[in-house]
């Protein structure tokens, strides 16, 4: 199978095949070199996998990896300890572009990451700004907490208003 | 989870309250018997003192634990508990009352013969004008602090360094500190440049004996708030740390204290210390402290209530073995200005191991919630030296698994590595300095290795779902959850 | 996994090995590589010198460390690595042969004046007559034990109260000496009545300083296999651990020991104490000493490895702090004869807390295989005395939640809570005779509190899955099993 | 919904119902008495129960439960630390009576626990046997293992024979 996964801002291609033999070989090629990698589940979200650089003297690489989607869908994907965000666009369409980002440098929709009170605004329809930017001010806590555009880009939409309470998840900001 | 630890291991049976969000809660889940009091909003359940009550009383519970925060340092609560005749496992109303207070406490503490933060000793209540405000800002001196005489943890706080911006700090202060602790009047106080927070742990029991402990440094703290503590504190030289703790005993016996409290000072850069604040309580970092004394901080609060002698060895407390660190583990994510990141932990695997300590209160499927303080865990590292506690820590925070919320161990990862810290050439505000710096910058920067392992992780783990999906599976969620549910009929429960 | 832990620490970069049923376990995992090296019969891979020594030279690795047992004790192991020009992290082959068998051992530590069990001095290879053997047995007098030469862990011993038995004892230990260690030659030993067992750890540099431990106390055993050891030893006096740990130098220094090793004795009721053999390894029980010292002991393997000096102070070694115990958990029924139990751990929660220790090498969703030793955590508790530690240990016992598989840990809470134990009373065949006491009657006899509990939480759990039965379930499994995987498409992986 | 449990040796009727008002709440009733018993789920295996005797003076007791069957498909329950065996017979017959136990006080069939060899052989069809007596020794990781009998009762199959291999799970006796 073929999957185009997106990751710290590059699409890889990376094309994975059973290899026969060991039960959980397979034959993995990634932007055209190809790894002997031997993955064993050891729960629903976690791999082990030994990576061979089927070279002379090349050491097999032995890593824990950990699949989690958050609420809103985008992918992380632990190395060990460190996390990566993920997109993957397989041949089936993985994960939903216009949540997970699609193409784009980071997700367009700002949304609300716990129930709170808006205290302020900071973007107006057709403003530019810059990924990192405050948009949205939310009370939650009695902690005023900046929420930040994902991406650079023009705000489209804008939900939230000056005191208005909203939800987890609720939709405040479009960056296109 | 800590105090029931300590009961269980001297066989006494745990009542535990709860609010509607907390009732899946670890201390609900392993307390011998539990009680709803309220909804999730803390002024409906925790902090309503009626309920607290009736709940004891239903149980026929003897003694109330505090806990750390919410009532714990609420003296009509601890009033109320003894009222109702039940033996508070705290300090007396009376001392609650006193330290409560920031300018009371001031006032204590300079009787006592201990240094305070130059200021003003009286609290600004609110029909105090902005003029007379001005002047007496004027005489302490700029840069100052506008502080909330109630509570504490950097609410209701505010920095002004130019007279100009006096009157606004003032308001905001006022309001913040009226909702947060239902007391609007506030102080001003001079802010030290670059100090270390460094605070003396006390025990005192029934009979007049009060007992110092070896300091904790506390100093690395975000917008106030501690995130890492260690004991000892590599700024302090056993000479300091006899005149600190000797201080902080004075204070304390001033003012009769007893069972657990903890006396804050401030340390500036000449050496020269001064009292801060007390709390009146147990505190979030006390493992630390029991790390390197080996004493078990919360079962001498129960023998205090019970009325028995402190009969520790006053040189032992004062003598450290080794050096621990604390972590505290948020469910924030750190790499968006630490916003609280609440939901369900779907996976988690605690580190283990030699010198590793782990306090958590969470659990794998556990819903995090949004309406407290939202640590998921304490880790706290113990080795022979500094050099060595920091390499267990970091060792310890690698084999950290959560998934399912963001949490700040990215942080710490980070911050481990700063050469700042592993220095100790750090203060009060080094922390919030360093992330205004980094401007957001993301805490993990994945190396080009991790980008491809994770490239092929993704990809393999749907290469390998793939064969398992079934029609019946759910159709909600990105089609990639759907595969890890189709495969957690396989695997999940066998 | 503890091994990875400490070079973790000291930033050393970590190769494994497994055989194929060990592809998922933790070792495997959280190493930085890791090579197979083949099936999983022992003697196809972890036994196999060559496999291991083409592991490490792929790998490129600089030093051995070979854990806890396998080829642990294997001279023939630690020259291969010498010669293919790595370190082996442990003694010399030399000092391993010499101590690796039983005879040599004995006579090593006679002469260095040390007193050893009465017994024969010379192996019985398998052409030595029953005749002979009968009279040699006779010398020594009964009761008395055959003991395989090699290896150790009750493997090829059996005990003789009665002349008659001797020649069929020794038969069987010596086809199951050949069978466990290649090795079938066997010796007689008298046999002590209610010997404690006290061991003395120790670290040896390159440089010639050896170094003992405050002693480890490991009578209470099951079929000659350890499963609960605590230091130090309620038994052992001041005067007599000075004895006993200096007498542990004397023997490792008389033949040149290095790196981590321990000496076993027999302690008989009247204060005696006797060499029993020495462990030319780390051991499974090092992390009690850890506790109790504060000294990271696979830590100062590696050091003394690199030729580092041993800079410990030695009175600190013999000065314990505190009471450390330690609890095997093993995959097995207790309630049924301590089969082992296999298969996957569905749920793991391990405990946490001030003074508790895990070092666990299982996970959930592991299967533990069924071809080695099934140990799957060994659980530490430390606290301020050995009354406190053991309560600690219930505490800590009480939360430790493992399904999926069968484990002793019902069988430990029993354990803590006999008077026998409690007290201190006991020796090495305490625990076989109160077993078969016993007679299979069940570790955990439930109240009837938890069985109406149980009841209603069974009936709970179908009532509230029986709401998300879907068709598309799969038909395997009884329904009950049924309806939780049905569940788990709701819950499993939000 | 009606259950019927057996555990510790004795049958007992349970029946369920959901209270009106709290989300977890439920009226359950045992051997004719009620008990309100809000129950919160941890995950799929773990239940939260708050008992209340619903009585003044009673206290609400906490209890944590988890259910795992085992390979064979027998349930264990586990209130706090102890281990419960349970068999659960409601109206749509849970578990299969036959390695269950059905009606009787322990495992019809003795199986091995895991791969090995069979070393003797100490029961014949038509033995009376006694629960926990040994009936077969199967030797694994160089031990010898005995296996009891989970019943009194008479030994009405034996598939095992000395010397033979065996894997996990494998019929060796059945007693009835």
């Amino acid at each position: 199978m073929q999957y185009e996964v997106e990751v710290g801002g590059k699409l890889r291609q990376v094309t994975v095949a059973r290899a026969t033999g060991a039960a959980g070989g397979f034959a993995v090629s990634i932007d055209g070199r190809t790894l002997h990698v031997d993955a064993a589940r050891i729960d629903t979200q976690t791999l082990s996998l030994l990576i061979d650089g089927a070279a002379p003297r090349v050491p097999v690489r032995s890593y824990e990896v950990t699949l989690a989607s958050d609420a809103a869908g985008a992918l992380t994907v632990r190395v060990g300890a460190t996390p990566v965000a993920v997109t993957l666009n397989g041949r089936r369409r993985w994960g939903r572009k216009d949540e997970a980002g699609g193409g784009g440098s980071g997700p367009r929709r700002v949304m609300a990451p716990m129930p709170g009170k808006v205290v302020r605004v900071l973007a107006r329809p057709g403003d530019t700004v810059t990924a990192r930017q405050p948009v949205v001010v939310v009370e939650a806590m009695k902690m005023e907490n900046e929420l930040r555009a994902g991406r650079d880009g023009v705000v489209t939409e804008v939900h939230a208003r000056e005191g208005l309470s909203v939800e987890a998840g609720a939709l405040l900001v479009v960056i296109q | 989870m800590r105090i029931i630890r300590a009961c269980r291991e001297m066989a006494v049976s745990t009542v535990a309250v709860y609010s509607e969000c907390d009732r899946a809660a670890l201390h609900v889940r392993l307390a011998d018997e539990a009680y709803a009091i309220g909804p999730s909003a803390p002024r409906e359940s925790y902090l309503n003192i009626d309920r607290l009550i009736d709940a004891a009383r239903r149980s026929g519970a003897d003694a109330v634990h505090p806990g750390y925060g919410f009532l714990a340092e609420n003296e009509d609560f601890a009033a109320a508990v003894r009222d109702a005749g039940l033996t508070f496992i705290g300090p007396t109303p009376e001392a609650i009352e006193t330290m409560g207070s920031k300018t009371a406490a001031r006032t204590a503490a300079r009787r006592a013969g201990v240094p305070v933060v130059p200021g003003a000793e009286t609290a600004l209540s609110a029909d105090v004008s902005d003029q007379e405000i001005a002047a007496i800002a004027t005489s302490i001196g700029y840069p100052l602090l506008v502080k909330a005489v109630a509570g504490g943890g950097g609410k209701g706080m505010r920095a002004v360094a130019d007279p100009s911006d006096l009157a606004a700090a003032v308001r905001a202060a006022r309001s913040e500190a009226g909702t947060a602790f239902g007391d609007a009047s506030v102080y001003l106080e001079r802010r030290l440049t670059r100090p270390r927070h460094i605070e003396v742990q006390l025990l005192g029991d029934l009979h007049g004996t009060v007992l110092p402990f070896v300091e904790r440094e506390c100093s690395i703290q975000r917008r106030h708030q501690k995130v890492v503590e260690e004991s000892p504190s590599a700024q302090v030289t056993p000479a300091l740390r006899i005149a600190m703790t000797a201080a902080a005993a004075a204070v304390a016996r001033s003012v009769g204290y007893t069972n657990a409290g903890t006396i804050e000072f401030l340390l500036d850069e000449d050496g020269q210390f001064y009292f801060l604040e007390m709390n009146t309580r147990l505190q979030v970092e006390h493992p630390i402290t029991e790390m390197v004394t080996g004493v078990d901080l919360v079962r001498w609060q129960i023998r205090i209530a019970r009325g028995e002698r402190l009969d520790l060895d006053p040189a032992r407390l004062l003598a450290p073995v080794g050096h621990a660190i604390e972590c505290r583990i948020y469910a924030e994510d750190p790499d968006n200005g630490f916003l609280p990141s609440p939901g369900r932990i779907t996976q988690l695997r605690v580190p283990g191991g030699p010198g590793i300590r782990d306090d958590s209160g969470a659990s794998a499927g556990l819903d995090v919630p949004i309406f407290y303080d939202p640590m998921i865990s304490k880790l706290i590292a113990w080795a022979e030296d500094r050099p060595l506690a920091i390499a267990r820590m970091r060792r310890a925070l690698s084999e950290y698994l959560v998934t399912g919320i963001k949490t700040t161990l990215p942080f710490f990862s980070w911050l481990l590595d700063q050469p700042a810290f592993i220095d100790g050439r750090f203060h009060t505000t080094y922390l919030d300095d360093e992330l205004k710096a980094r401007n957001g910058r993301p805490f993990v920067e994945p190396s080009a290795e991790a980008d491809e392992v994770a490239a092929i992780g993704a990809a393999l783990q749907a290469a390998m779902s793939a064969g398992s999906m079934t029609s019946g599976a759910s159709s909600a969620g990105p089609l990639v959850a759907r595969r890890w549910r189709a495969q957690a009929r396989l695997d999940g429960l066998r």
